[in-house]
């Protein structure tokens, strides 16, 4: 297998591990930008996706939002970016973030909607706030959907965080734009394997992460 | 203002295509990986359903698959498939599959056990109850991950320019820079865009129209299983 | 006739939901099949239409191993019915009737023809044909299932809890409906359900299980009310065994007196001859109006408002004892009154001579019983 | 790391017989000089199809080889590096010999034009004034400040000779990083502009260079070699006819001519074809 | 004790679900408010904890509004059980009963030990603290429903339907449960079914709503079976209306006679000597045997096996004239069987004079009755 060759020859080449094209280099800056791109996108698709979901209005605004956010091509968007707002980390956050807040948005509001609403009936009946019925009778429950919505937007962050290269920015994507043009397939096969790795690592995580946070009482149901 | 229009419909002759001809191109690249996906999933999710285990295995190496880089996609396919639309499209129809193969089982699965039963009883053998049963009634739950498949693909296909001029409506993005023609970027964008909502909206209406038998009210709540393959 | 023949179903996990089960299930009758939740009543049925298969013994149906067919034409020879339905929500009401015929090969046109016909005798209104599943009550969704399951004509009807769904008014309706249904068609009808009133209702036969597969009692719903075989079956009928068993016996030779019945404009000697505690004045047409005992009667000067209520009557030969009985107890007099379906007083019965007629029933059926308890 | 170029499957795409197909690389002048070819051989009869912005060199020279381009305009210092790091020609003469040693037996180059493009280190013009260096200062004053500076070029810049290769070895320049950017394009103007990076490699006949009072320093060692814009051609696969017309272009063409030519794509954004088709005919080739 | 008055409460889309309505719910008793699908019960129900706001008039608690108080006080002193119990899924079941007192600020060890303490009280095991919602049974979810609104011994309990779901055996226990736990805590129960044999089993007072949130009647369940108000809550209550109400009649005051009771070694003259037409048989520990006619008997050879069934005896005192009737109609002398707790034969009773004991407890209760319909 050739693929298993390049991947073989580009893991094993010392040069690979060292300087500012190095592997740690490169691997740190991609999570870096994954990291940032996550949490902003977060940052606002959570507490959208909250407050509608726990009011259960606006699902249909919501449903629009997130396609025009999908429709957006992030190759596009990030050229767009470039040109308008020259390089930086601005202009690949951007795609990124539009990228990454419809599943969040989306996958935030449907699980607060698919909660069951007898529990939040009875919370009501006791007499709790609404905020408190939010975070502490419906997030709870809806917590193992929320993190799916997360996972799934921090795996497309890490692939397509690849794009980042094209404007000159580091990256794992930085060995396939290079591999591509200098026509090194050891270096593209050798950076797909670590965007891969790295998108099963971000996997791992989030299902770790599942295991501590979500109630064995929710976990099992 | 019309000088504005002309540069934006004005495609460099590199292109050799006009606007429309790009539109077209871009479809064509977006849609036929789409079709093909479903062709492709539709077996793999029968399997799945047929045997449990299959399924998270299935649904492992997709998101695997999923994870990789297009454009490392396109690298290492050049090597089979040359500098071709084939290339571009190889890559987009295995990403539909981390879509469609979920939406399918799910949809399918999600057939209420009495009619399965009831379908049985009458006689239907498995082939038929499939095709006449199952499948119909997962028709919203499959068009659900259609249109999150279809739009992502829209939205990739841009990334082929990077492999010289196999990017349809992204090769604008290209050209845009090397003529100095930021135009050509606004419309690479909008134009995708706009396709994608205009595919999505009519996948909408191809639901409508299937599935007379859908309560309408409870439209948006059927929805629930489409918007969470978004998430994918 | 469906027989069960000495059936057991092990699943692969090693339970044994049927254990030993023979039954005779008679032609042209509801046979119904009752029992807690989990005693194998589902999986009885499913095995009479091949959806489960049974580990050991045979069923025969008119005499022949339902093994030797090929389990689609036994399945399309035997309707089913479940709860919920278990409808085509894809295809209309019409369309979903005509399942079966449209997969045997009718005509589009014969199978629709049929499939109103059905509609009709189902009472669903013809307007619902081209409706789909969802815009449809839960009743009228389990009246298209039973259309559905009828729709071939075929001679055998399962049907798996298929009234427990709908709320108890609706269900009512329905359980009338499918007697009239069974009067009119004569099918041979295997009935689950765990509603062991609804199992007195409609059985002609009504096979108790027990958890583990058992057969507890298999016997006619009366007999089940008199003499449970034991202890789980009495617990399992409930309370007022005797009451619920007086359903089965006519009150058309119920012995009416018509002594105390006087009219509004009874004279003197009218209200003093009959020699009873209480008269019953009845209006201008012979309807009931009240009690009264005699001495608080005046002659000329009867105030239906000062009489006492008459309670409930009852349709000699249209309702049962146990009508009968309930009001004389409902009555402040200890008399039932029985009337015309006019509602015209045909006479009126003590609880006494009910108790009489009640023990003569029980004496018709007494052989059975003679095992002291 | 040979893994990629020791095989070389490109195909696809081949071209039918009788049709020459004209290919070139992803920057503007490319397209512009494959759509001079193209015009020129179309004004003798001959069917012409064009597969343009395919990429770098390392691409588009497989698809040369293996036949799915027969034509593409080339600078023939850089392609001799791409052939042989270690050659050194003195004159043009002596570089299309030694690509003819190198050159695949399948391929072969027409006459060159005295058009010549080359690669180069530019600075912008705040380093310029920071290092003292101007247009008549050598790449190797460099040498003891290249360890503060950011490079730019395009990603195959980093391992060409022609390139960061060749920078060490030649003049030993070590850089303090290197940024991938494009060939010459629009990223590495305004990555030069904006100081993003403070020197990169801009192709000499860059319009923006004068604009942005970009400095290009000197390359005494030769190390970008000779750029003469020469077409390449699968052997056989071009008529006599077709072969003479490029040669009448490669006559006509001169760096002076083809900087105006880039001009008027680059900064009046002319389409190269309606760029190539008048330059033809105001040089009376068509 | 709260006090509903004339409240009407229209919802945004048009519906009026409750339609003036005024009630009185008296203090430390069940409440039960009882009607068909939408007619408006839980809607009455939630404007009483304001989870639903009256369009019009005012509810009182203790004589004061209840639009005075904050309406987080208001709730936390009013338990609320539902429908499956609506327990959060991701606490144990000890926190989820702690829930309200962790809200009111208790201390974890404080909360966590009166949670304890409502287990036992709910009849939960102890070692179900840990578990989580899933890991129970409904039966005992639901216990867990009313444990949680008791946890910090509100006043008031708000019941909507809770035991609907599970099935009728558990539903059964968690009623007799209910009972016990009122008899014992005496809360104000505010009870929503549409289960009128669930509404009579528990209701102090029963209010029959009608569709549109009419009140149809408001009267003790003993009233209602004797008297419904019209067709409607008539027709709601259902059948048997008269035997029914019987379970109201204690049978204590039944007049025994234990002339026909004769030992299985009876002499001769035990046999001629009573003037019965049947005698019931006992053992040696004075358990019955069967009934026989005394003609059938021999001395001395007495044999069980062929004596007549002696049906259900009834315990006097602890049992209804319901089923004191049951008894003699399901016995076939028509005879009843009464023993003591032990199972040994106190007397018998023929079904004439528990009819007698009827009439007398509707003589009682006349005065409520006089009017003739
Ligand atoms: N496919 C199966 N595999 C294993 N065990 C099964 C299977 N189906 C049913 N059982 C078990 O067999 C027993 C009988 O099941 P069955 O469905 O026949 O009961 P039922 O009487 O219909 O109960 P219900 O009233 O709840 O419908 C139960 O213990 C059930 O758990
Ligand atoms: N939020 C609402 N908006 C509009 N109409 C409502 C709303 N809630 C209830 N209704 C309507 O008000 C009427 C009474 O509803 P309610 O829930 O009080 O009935 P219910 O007696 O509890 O019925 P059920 O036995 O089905 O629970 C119904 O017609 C119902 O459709
Ligand atoms: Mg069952
Ligand atoms: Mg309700």
């Amino acid at each position: 297998m050739n693929v298993l060759n390049f991947v073989n020859a580009f893991f094993s080449d010392s040069a690979h591990w060292q300087g500012y094209d190095g592997i740690p280099a490169r691997l740190g800056e991609h999570v870096q930008y994954t990291l940032e791109a996550l949490a902003l996108a977060a940052a606002i698709g959570l507490p959208i996706g909250l407050v509608t979901g726990h009011y259960g209005r606006g699902g249909n605004a919501l449903s629009l939002v997130a396609t025009a956010g999908r429709a957006l091509p992030s190759f596009g968007l990030l050229v767009l970016m470039t040109t308008l707002l020259g390089f930086g980390m601005l202009p690949v956050m951007i795609p990124l973030v539009v990228l990454a807040v419809p599943p969040i948005l989306v996958t935030t509001y449907e699980a607060m909607r698919s909660v069951d609403p007898s529990p939040v009936d009875a919370a009501r009946g006791m007499g709790m706030h609404e905020s408190r019925i939010l975070f502490q009778v419906e997030l709870p429950v809806a917590l193992p959907l929320i993190l799916s919505g997360l996972r799934s937007a921090a795996i497309q962050i890490v692939s397509t965080a690849t794009i980042a290269a094209y404007v000159s920015l580091g990256g794992l994507g930085r060995y396939i734009v290079d591999g591509l043009y200098q026509r090194n397939y050891e270096k593209v096969v050798g950076g797909a394997t670590l965007v891969a790795v790295l998108a099963l690592v971000t996997l791992a995580l989030f299902w770790a992460v599942a295991r501590v946070a979500v109630s064995p009482g929710v976990r099992r149901s | 203002m019309s000088e504005f229009l002309h540069d934006f419909f004005d495609m460099p002759s590199d292109l050799q295509h006009s606007w429309i001809g790009l539109v077209g191109l871009h479809l064509r690249e977006a849609l036929l990986p789409v079709a093909a996906g479903l062709l492709l999933a539709l077996p793999i999710a029968q399997l799945c359903i047929r045997f449990r285990w299959l399924y998270p295995p299935v649904l492992g190496v997709t998101t695997v698959l999923y994870a990789v880089p297009s454009l490392a996609f396109f690298v290492v396919l050049i090597n089979y498939t040359g500098q071709t639309e084939l290339t571009v499209m190889i890559p987009l129809a295995v990403y539909s599959l981390v879509v469609l193969v979920p939406a399918i089982v799910d949809g399918v699965r999600s057939v209420p056990q009495e009619t399965l039963s009831a379908a049985t009883a009458m006689g239907f053998g498995p082939v038929r109850r499939y095709f006449q049963v199952q499948l119909p009634i997962a028709v919203p739950a499959i068009i659900a991950g259609l249109r999150v498949a279809t739009v992502s693909s829209i939205s990739l296909v841009s990334v082929g320019m990077l492999i010289g001029n196999q990017g349809a409506l992204g090769n604008l993005l290209h050209d845009a820079q090397i003529y100095n023609r930021p135009e050509l970027t606004w419309n690479s964008v909008i134009t995708t865009a706009l396709l994608a909502i205009l595919v999505d909206a009519l996948l909408v209406l191809v639901r409508v129209l299937l599935t007379p038998w859908m309560p309408s009210g409870s439209a948006g709540r059927r929805q629930a299983p489409a918007l969470k393959d978004a998430a994918r | 006739m469906i027989r069960i023949d000495s059936v057991t179903k092990r699943y692969p996990d090693g339970t044994v939901a049927v254990d030993r089960l023979s039954l005779e299930i008679p032609d042209r009758s509801i046979t119904v099949l009752v029992g807690p939740s989990g005693c194998g009543k589902t999986t009885t049925l499913r095995m009479i239409n091949r959806m489960v298969e049974p580990s050991e013994g045979t069923i025969l149906l008119d005499g022949e191993d339902i093994q030797r067919q090929p389990v689609t034409t036994l399945r399309r020879s035997m309707g089913y019915v479940i709860q919920n339905a278990g409808l085509f929500q894809h295809r209309t009401i019409v369309d979903n009737i005509a399942t079966v015929p449209r997969m045997l090969g009718w005509g589009k046109q014969k199978a629709r023809a049929r499939a109103a016909e059905l509609m009709e005798r189902v009472g669903l209104d013809a307007a619902l044909a081209k409706r789909y599943p969802y815009q449809l009550s839960g009743g009228q969704q389990q009246r298209v299932g039973v259309a559905r399951a009828l729709a071939a004509d075929p001679p055998v009807l399962l049907m798996d809890e298929p009234f427990s769904a709908v709320d108890p008014v609706v269900r009512k309706g329905l359980q009338d409906e499918l007697l009239r249904i069974q009067d009119e068609l004569g099918k041979t009808i295997v009935f689950v359900t765990h509603d062991i009133d609804e199992a007195i209702k409609l059985g002609t036969m009504v096979a108790v299980m027990r958890t583990g597969g058992h057969l507890a009692q298999y016997a006619p719903p009366a007999e089940l009310l008199s003499s449970p075989a034991d202890a789980f079956v009495e617990d399992f009928l409930g309370g007022d065994r005797g009451i619920r068993r007086l359903s089965f016996f006519p009150s058309a030779r119920l012995e009416l007196t018509s002594d105390p019945v006087i009219p509004l404009d009874a004279t003197a000697e009218q209200i003093a001859a009959p020699d009873a505690p209480y008269l019953l004045v009845t209006d201008a047409d012979g309807r009931p109006l009240g009690w009264s005992e005699p001495r608080d009667l005046v002659a000329g000067d009867i105030r239906p408002d000062r009489l006492l209520s008459h309670g409930r009557p009852f349709v000699p030969g249209t309702d049962s004892l146990r009508v009968a009985l309930d009001c004389a107890v409902l009555s402040p007099t200890g008399w039932a009154v029985a009337v015309d379906t006019g509602g015209r007083v045909t006479g009126v019965v003590s609880q006494a001579t009910i108790g009489e007629a009640i023990r003569s029933a029980h004496a018709a059926g007494l052989d059975d019983e003679k095992v002291a308890g | 790391s040979s893994g990629g170029t020791s095989e070389d499957p490109l195909k696809g795409g081949g071209a039918e017989s009788g049709t020459v197909v004209v290919g070139s690389n992803n920057f503007a002048e490319s397209i512009l000089l494959a759509d001079i070819y193209g015009e020129a051989l179309k004004a003798k009869g001959i069917k012409v199809t064009y597969k343009p912005n395919i990429g770098s060199r390392e691409t588009t020279y497989g698809l040369m080889k293996n036949g799915a381009i027969t034509l593409l305009p080339e600078y023939n210092g850089s392609l001799l590096a791409y052939l042989d790091a270690k050659a050194k020609p003195k004159t043009v003469e002596e570089t299309t010999t030694a690509i003819n040693g190198k050159l695949d037996p399948k391929l072969e180059l027409l006459k060159p034009s005295a058009a010549q493009n080359k690669d180069s280190v530019t600075l912008n013009a705040e380093t310029a004034k920071k290092y003292k260096l101007t247009s008549d200062s050598s790449i190797g004053e460099l040498k003891d400040v290249a360890k503060d500076l950011v490079f730019g070029g395009s990603p195959e810049f980093q391992t060409r000779h022609q390139g960061l290769v060749g920078l060490k070895s030649v003049y030993g320049l070590e850089f303090k990083s290197f940024k991938s950017l494009d060939a010459g394009g629009p990223l590495t103007q305004a990555a030069l502009k904006k100081n993003t990076v403070q020197a990169a490699d801009l192709f000499t006949t860059d319009p923006t260079i004068a604009r942005e009072k970009f400095v290009v320093l000197k390359d005494p060692e030769n190390l970008f070699g000779f750029q003469n814009v020469q077409p390449l051609v699968r052997k056989g696969e071009l008529s006599k006819e077709g072969a003479a017309a490029l040669d009448a272009v490669s006559a006509k063409l001169d760096t002076k001519a083809l900087l105006q030519l880039d001009a008027q794509v680059q900064l009046e954004k002319k389409d190269p074809l309606d760029v190539a088709k008048a330059w033809l005919k105001s040089a009376g080739l068509v």
